[in-house]
C-alpha cells in the first residue's frame, strides 16, 4: 500500500511539474510549486517511513513550513514587482 | 486489532492517494487559474492528512507520530490560506475568473 | 596551564572576540580603542610566542578543548608560524594606530564601527590560518578573513570598489572551494585532517592518483588566493579602490598568509619529496613566477593611480616569494620567507604613506601629485624609503631578500633567473622614479604651494615602518635568523 | 537504494562542473552566484559520500545499529553549508549595491562602464 | 533516481535565462540534495541543507531579484575557454577519483582512522548520543566557533553594504484588510513555529538539530511575520538595530564559554572545566554553545532579511 501511495505521489508530482513548466501565468507556476512542495512533504514522510529513515518527520515538518513561507514570499515578490511596474507606467 | 488498523490505514492511504492523483489531474486538465487552484487546494487539504493518518496508523505511537499530527494540522491550516493569498494576488495581478471573463469578453479584448 | 601556555589561543581569540564587542557597544570611538587594544594584546601574545621560539622552545602544540590532536583541533607554533604571526599582528597594531584619522576622512561615520570590527575579523582570521594545525580549520579561518575583507574592500568611495569586491568574492570562493575539494581528497585517503598526522600518512600514499589530484586542487586554490599570476586579476582593483587603511593592511598581510599556507602545505604536509621531486611543482611555479615578476613590474610602470601601481607591484613581489619557494633548496625557501617578512614592511610603509597623501589631497592619481614632495616632505620621504627598499637598494630590507634570492639562484647555477631579478629591479627603479619625478621635480600647481604635512598620528606609524625597512636591512638577525630556523623545521621532516 | 562503486562520484563531478561552468561563463552576476551555490552544494555531496558506510546507520547512537556512518564529514559539511550561505548573502548584497550604482548586473555592461571611467582618469 | 533528477535540475538551471526560474530550480536542487543526504545517513546535514538551501538562500535570492530585475541578457561570447577550463578540472577530479575507495566501503581509510574513536568514545566522553552534535560542539568545537563568526561576519558585511534597514516603511499594500486571513493564520502558526524551533534547539543532543537549524527556523518565523504584517509592525516586535547586537552577543556567549576554561587553567573550549563532573560540564558547555550559535544565526539571518526587504528599488 505504501508503495502504491508512493507511485501515486510521483505521478501527481509529474503532472504538477508539467503544469509548472507549461504555465501559462505566473500564478499557475506558483500554485504548482506550492503543490509540489506539499507533495514533497508527503513523499518524505511516506518514503522515510517505508525506508526506515530516522528523523524524517523533522525534515518533513521543516519543509512544510518552508513551503508555506516560500509561497508567501514568492507572492510578495510578484506583488512588489507588479506594483513597481504599475508605478513605472503612471 | 492490528488487522483492523492495517485495513484502516490502507483505506486512508488509498483515499489520500486518489485525492492526490485527482488533484494532479485537475491541475493539469482544468481551464483557468482559479479552477486549477480550486482543484489543487481542496484535494491537497484533504489528501495530505489522510495519507499522514494512514502512516500514523501503521506505526507505534511515538514522538514521530506527534510530529506527523503536527504536519497534518500545519498543512490543513497553511494550504487554504496559501491558496487564498494566491488567488488574491492573481486577482490583483489582473487575472479574471472564467465566469467573469465570459461576461466581460468584449471589454477584456478592448483592454489588451 | 600558565598564561604563557595560553598565548597561542590568545593571539587569535582576543581580536576575534573584540570584534563582536565593538558591534555590541556600537560607538565608533570606543570601537577604535577596543580594536587598538585588542591588536596590541594579540601583538604581545605573538611577541611572546616568537620569543619562546627564539629561545629554542621547539614546536608547541595547543590542543583546543583538551582533545588530543587527530581527534580534536590543535594550534601549532613553530618558527615559521611565529614569524608570520608576528607580521600579521604587528601590521594590525600599526595600521590601527594609523587608522583613526584616515578612516574619519574616507569612510562614512555610521560605518566606522563596522570597519574596525571587520578589520579585527580579518586580523583574527589570518592569525588563525597561521596558527592552526588542522587543514579544515584553516579553511574556516580563511573564510572569516575573506568575508571580512570583501566587506572592507567594498567600502571604498569609488563604485568600482564594489565590482572589485564582487570579483574578489567569486575568485576567493572558487579558491576556497578548490581547497575544500583538495582537503576532501586527502581526508578520503587518510581519514585525518590534522596536518602533522597527514604528513605522517601521506608518504605511503604518494603514488595514488587521489593524493596527486588533492595536491593539485589545494595548490590551485591557494594560488587563486595569493593572486599568483595568471590568477591575479582580482587583486589590482581590490587594492586600488579599497579605503587606504584596508589596502595597507591587506597588502601587507593577506597575500603573505596565503604564501605561508602554500609553504605549509608544500613543505610540511606533502613534503619536499612529494611536492617537488615527485609532482614537479617547481616546473610550473618557476616560469610563472618569473613571468609574473617581469610582466607585472612592466605593467606597474604604466599605471596612473599610485595605489594601483603598488598593487601590480605586489603581484610581482609575490612572484619573488614563489620563485624562492620554487627553487626549493633551503636557501631558496629562506629567501622566500625573508622576502615575505620584508615585503610586508615595505608595502605597509608605502601604502600608509599613500594613505596620508589621500588624506591631504583626496586622490592618489599621479596627475594630482605634482610637487607633492615639497608640500608633504615627510610623507614622501617615507614613501621614498619604502620605494628604495622595494627596488632593493643596499642597506634596506629589500636588498637582503634579493641577496638571498640571488645567492639561491647562483647555487643552482640558474643565471637566467638572476637576469630576471636584475631586470625586474630595474623596472622597479623606473616606476619609483616616476613618482619621485612627479613629487619633487614637477612644480606644484598654482595656489597649492606651501607646506601641508599630514598630521603626526598618520606620520608616526608610517615613519616607524619606513625606518623598520632600514633597521631590518642592517640587522638581519631576526628576519634571517628566524627564516633559517623555520627552513630547518620545514625540511627536517614533520612540522 | 544501491549505488554501484564510483558511479555516485562521477555524477557529483558532472554536477560540480555544471556549477563551475556557470561561474566562469555567465555574465549575469546573480547567475554567477547561483552557479557558485551549485558548485558548493555538489562538493557537499562529495564529502557526504566519503562518510557513507554501506548498511550503516545515521550516526546517532541507539541500541539497534552496530555499524554507523562516519560523523566527521557531516560536521565538516554543516560548517561548510553555513559558510556557503554566508558567502551567498554577502555576494547578493554586493550585487544589490552594484545594481544601484551601475544600473545593471551584467558583467559586460559593468566592464564597459569601468573601462570608460579608467580612460577618463588617464 | 535522485542523482538523475539532480542532473536534470542542474542542467535546466544552466540553460534557463529567466532568473526567477533559476532561483526556483536552485531551491529544488537543494531539496533534492537534502533527500540524497538522508539516503547517505546524514540526517543533520539534510536538515540544514533543506533549511538553508530551500529556505534562507531562496528567500534572499528572491528579495534581491526584486531589487535587480529577473531577466538575464543573452550574450555572445565564445564559451570554448570556459568549457576547456571546466573540462580540465573535471578530468582532474575523475583522475583523482579513479584511485579512491568505493562508495560505502567500510574499510576505506576515512572510516578507519579518526572516526572510530568518535563512534566508540563519544558517549563516554561527552554523554551525547548524537555523534554529529558531539563532534560539532565538543571535539571540533573550535570549527563551530569559527562558523559562528563566519555568520557574524556575513551579518556585519551585509550591514556595512546595505545598512541595517531601519526607518523606512516601503510596504505597498492594495488595501489593508485584504490580508486579514493570512494574518490570522500566521498569528496562529507562529507560536508553534517557535516551539518547533526550541524543540530543534534543545533536542540536538539526541536527534537531528542544534543551534544552527533552530536559529534558521526562529528567523523564518520572523520572516513570515514580516511578509504578512509589513516591516513597521515587525520592527515593533524587534527593532532592526538590536539585531546586529544580538548577533554579537551570541558570538560572545560562545567565546565566553571558551574563555571560562582558560581561567581554571584549561585549554580554550574545554567544557569539562565548567563543572565538577566532566560529563555534566560537557553537557552544560554544549548547551550554552548551541544557544550562542542559535542566537547569532537567528539575529543575523533576520537582520540580513530586513536589510534586503527594506531596500527600495532604484529606478
Amino acid at each position: 500500500m505504501l508503495f502504491a501511495t508512493l507511485i501515486a505521489l510521483l505521478g501527481a508530482m509529474l503532472l504538477i511539474l508539467a503544469r509548472a513548466f507549461a504555465g501559462p501565468s505566473v500564478y499557475d507556476r506558483v500554485l504548482a510549486l506550492n503543490m509540489f512542495g506539499t507533495k514533497t512533504v508527503l513523499l518524505i514522510a511516506v518514503g522515510g517511513h517505508a525506508l526506515g529513515w530516522t528523523g524524517y518527520a523533522d525534515i518533513a515538518l521543516l519543509y512544510a513550513m518552508l513551503n508555506f513561507i516560500g509561497t508567501i514570499a514568492v507572492l510578495r515578490f510578484f506583488e512588489a514587482t507588479a506594483s513597481d511596474a504599475r508605478e513605472e507606467r503612471t | 486489532m492490528s488487522l483492523l488498523l492495517d485495513i484502516l490505514s490502507g483505506l486512508a492511504l488509498l483515499a489520500g492517494s486518489l485525492l492526490c492523483i485527482t488533484g494532479g489531474i485537475g491541475l493539469w486538465r482544468l481551464p483557468g487559474v482559479f479552477c486549477r487552484m480550486h482543484a489543487a487546494s481542496l484535494n491537497d487539504t484533504l489528501g495530505t492528512p489522510l495519507i499522514l493518518l494512514g502512516l500514523m496508523l501503521q506505526m507505534e505511537p511515538s514522538l514521530t507520530t506527534l510530529k506527523l499530527v503536527c504536519i497534518a494540522l500545519f498543512i490543513m491550516m497553511t494550504n487554504p490560506s496559501a491558496t487564498h493569498a494566491l488567488s488574491r494576488a492573481a486577482l490583483h495581478g489582473g487575472e479574471r475568473p472564467l465566469a467573469d471573463r465570459a461576461a466581460g469578453a468584449e471589454d477584456e479584448s478592448s483592454k489588451r | 596551564m600558565t598564561l604563557s601556555d595560553q598565548l597561542p589561543i590568545l593571539a587569535v581569540v582576543v581580536p576575534l572576540l573584540a570584534s563582536p564587542l565593538c558591534v555590541l557597544i556600537g560607538n565608533r570611538h570606543a570601537a577604535w580603542l577596543i580594536a587598538l587594544l585588542a591588536a596590541v594584546g594579540a601583538f604581545a601574545a605573538s611577541a611572546g610566542l616568537l620569543l619562546a621560539q627564539l629561545q629554542g622552545a621547539g614546536p608547541v602544540s595547543y590542543a583546543l578543548g583538551d582533545w588530543a590532536p587527530p581527534i580534536g583541533i590543535e594550534f601549532r607554533v613553530d618558527h615559521l608560524s611565529a614569524l608570520v604571526l608576528l607580521i600579521v599582528s604587528a601590521m594590525a597594531v600599526w595600521v590601527l594606530a594609523y587608522a583613526r584619522r584616515s578612516v574619519e576622512a574616507e569612510v562614512a561615520q555610521d560605518k566606522q564601527t563596522g570597519l574596525y570590527a571587520a578589520l579585527l575579523l580579518v586580523h583574527a582570521g589570518l592569525a588563525g590560518i597561521v596558527l592552526t594545525g588542522d587543514a579544515f580549520n584553516a579553511f574556516v579561518f580563511l573564510e572569516i578573513s575573506s568575508l571580512a575583507s570583501y566587506a572592507l574592500i567594498s567600502m571604498g568611495r569609488d563604485r568600482r570598489a564594489l565590482t572589485a569586491a564582487f570579483q574578489y568574492l567569486v575568485m576567493g570562493t572558487l579558491g576556497a572551494t578548490f581547497i575544500l575539494i583538495g582537503i576532501g581528497f586527502l581526508y578520503m585517503m587518510t581519514g585525518t585532517l590534522n596536518m602533522a598526522d597527514l604528513a605522517e600518512r601521506l608518504p605511503a600514499l604518494s603514488d595514488t592518483r587521489t593524493i596527486q589530484a588533492g595536491f593539485a586542487f589545494i595548490s590551485v586554490g591557494i594560488a587563486l588566493k595569493l593572486a599568483m599570476f595568471p590568477l591575479h586579476l582580482w587583486l589590482p582593483n581590490a587594492y586600488t579602490y579599497a579605503p587606504s587603511v584596508v589596502s595597507a593592511f591587506l597588502a601587507a598581510t593577506a597575500t603573505k598568509v596565503a604564501v605561508y599556507l602554500m609553504l605549509r602545505f608544500v613543505f610540511s604536509v606533502f613534503g619536499h619529496d612529494f611536492a617537488i621531486a615527485h609532482m614537479h611543482l617547481d616546473y610550473l611555479l618557476l616560469p610563472l613566477a618569473a613571468i609574473a615578476v617581469l610582466l607585472l613590474s612592466l605593467v606597474a610602470i604604466f599605471q596612473y593611480d599610485l595605489k594601483r601601481m603598488l598593487a601590480y607591484s605586489s603581484v610581482a613581489q609575490v612572484g619573488y616569494m614563489l620563485m624562492g619557494l620554487a627553487i626549493a633548496t633551503p636557501l631558496g625557501v629562506t629567501a622566500s620567507i625573508v622576502h615575505l617578512f620584508n615585503h610586508a614592511l615595505m608595502k605597509g610603509a608605502l601604502f600608509l604613506a599613500l594613505g596620508a597623501v589621500m588624506w591631504r589631497v583626496g586622490s592618489t592619481h599621479i596627475g594630482q601629485l605634482s610637487g607633492i614632495g615639497q608640500r608633504m616632505p615627510w610623507t614622501m620621504g617615507a614613501f621614498l624609503l619604502g620605494g628604495l627598499s622595494l627596488i632593493g637598494v643596499p642597506l634596506t630590507a629589500g636588498f637582503i631578500s634579493k641577496w638571498y634570492l640571488v645567492s639561491a639562484a647562483i647555487a643552482q647555477g640558474w643565471w637566467w633567473l638572476i637576469l630576471v631579478i636584475v631586470i625586474s629591479s630595474l623596472l622597479a627603479v623606473i616606476y619609483i622614479w616616476r613618482v619621485v619625478e612627479t613629487a619633487w621635480f614637477t612644480p606644484s600647481p598654482n595656489g597649492t604651494a606651501g607646506r601641508a604635512e599630514a598630521p603626526l598620528s598618520l606620520l608616526l606609524p608610517t615613519w616607524t615602518l619606513a625606518l623598520a625597512n632600514l633597521y631590518f636591512g642592517i640587522d638581519t638577525s631576526l628576519s634571517v635568523g628566524m627564516a633559517e630556523a623555520a627552513v630547518g623545521g620545514l625540511f627536517g621532516g614533520a612540522p | 537504494m544501491e549505488l554501484p562503486g564510483l558511479f555516485n562520484y562521477w555524477v557529483v563531478v558532472v554536477l560540480m562542473m555544471a556549477g563551475f561552468y556557470v561561474v566562469i561563463e555567465q555574465g549575469n552576476l546573480v547567475k554567477k552566484l547561483i552557479g557558485l551555490g551549485l558548485f558548493q552544494a555538489s562538493v557537499f555531496i562529495f564529502y557526504i559520500s566519503i562518510g557513507k558506510v554501506a548498511d550503516g546507520a545515521p550516526p546517532i547512537l541507539g541500541d539497534a545499529a552496530e555499524l554507523y556512518s562516519n560523523p566527521l564529514p557531516h560536521v565538516l559539511i554543516l560548517t561548510a553549508i553555513v559558510v556557503g550561505v554566508a558567502t551567498t548573502a554577502v555576494g547578493l548584497s554586493l550585487i544589490v549595491r552594484i545594481h544601484e550604482q551601475y544600473g545593471s548586473v551584467e558583467e559586460d555592461d559593468i566592464h564597459r562602464a569601468d573601462v570608460q571611467a579608467d580612460e577618463d582618469e588617464a | 533516481m535522485l542523482l538523475a533528477l539532480l542532473l536534470a535540475v542542474a542542467f535546466a538551471a544552466v540553460r534557463m535565462r529567466d532568473l526567477f526560474s533559476v532561483v526556483m530550480l536552485f531551491s529544488i536542487y537543494s531539496l533534492l540534495t537534502a533527500a540524497l543526504f538522508m539516503d547517505l545517513d546524514a540526517v543533520d546535514v539534510a536538515f540544514t541543507e533543506a533549511a538553508v538551501g530551500a529556505g534562507v538562500s531562496t528567500i534572499l535570492m528572491l528579495a534581491s531579484l526584486r531589487l535587480v530585475g529577473r531577466s538575464e541578457q543573452a550574450r555572445r561570447r565564445n564559451p570554448l575557454l570556459a568549457l576547456s577550463v571546466v573540462a580540465v578540472t573535471g578530468a582532474a577530479l575523475i583522475y583523482g577519483l579513479s584511485d579512491a575507495p568505493l562508495l560505502g566501503d567500510p574499510n576505506a581509510p576515512a572510516q578507519q582512522h579518526v572516526a572510530p574513536y568518535y563512534i566508540q568514545n563519544a558517549m563516554a566522553d561527552t554523554g551525547v548520543p548524537n555523534l554529529v552534535t558531539a563532534v560539532l560542539a565538543s571535539y571540533r568545537g573550535f570549527d563551530t566557533f569559527g562558523e559562528t563568526l563566519v555568520v557574524f561576519t556575513a551579518g556585519l558585511a551585509v550591514m556595512l553594504l546595505l545598512g541595517s534597514g531601519r526607518a523606512r516603511d516601503n510596504q505597498q499594500y492594495g488595501s489593508e484588510d485584504d490580508r486579514n486571513i493570512q494574518r490570522l493564520v500566521v498569528r496562529a502558526l507562529i507560536p508553534w513555529i517557535l516551539v518547533f524551533a526550541l524543540y530543534v534547539q534543545f533536542h540536538g543532543d539526541f536527534g537531528a538539530g542544534g543551534g544552527f537549524q533552530a536559529g534558521v527556523i526562529f528567523a523564518s518565523a520572523f520572516v513570515l511575520f514580516d511578509l504578512v504584517h509589513g516591516h513597521r509592525v515587525t520592527a515593533q516586535v524587534i527593532p532592526a538595530h538590536w539585531l546586529p547586537r544580538l548577533g554579537a552577543l551570541g558570538a560572545l556567549i560562545y567565546g565566553g564559554v571558551g574563555l571560562c576554561s582558560l581561567f581554571v587553567g584549561q585549554p580554550f573550549l574545554d567544557y569539562a572545566a565548567l563543572a565538577q563532573d566532566p560529563i555534566a560540564g560537557q553537557h552544560l558547555g554544549i548547551l550554552l554553545v548551541e544557544l550562542g550559535v542559535g542566537l547569532t544565526v537567528f539575529s543575523v539571518i533576520t537582520a540580513i532579511y530586513y536589510a534586503f526587504s527594506t531596500r527600495e528599488q532604484l529606478r
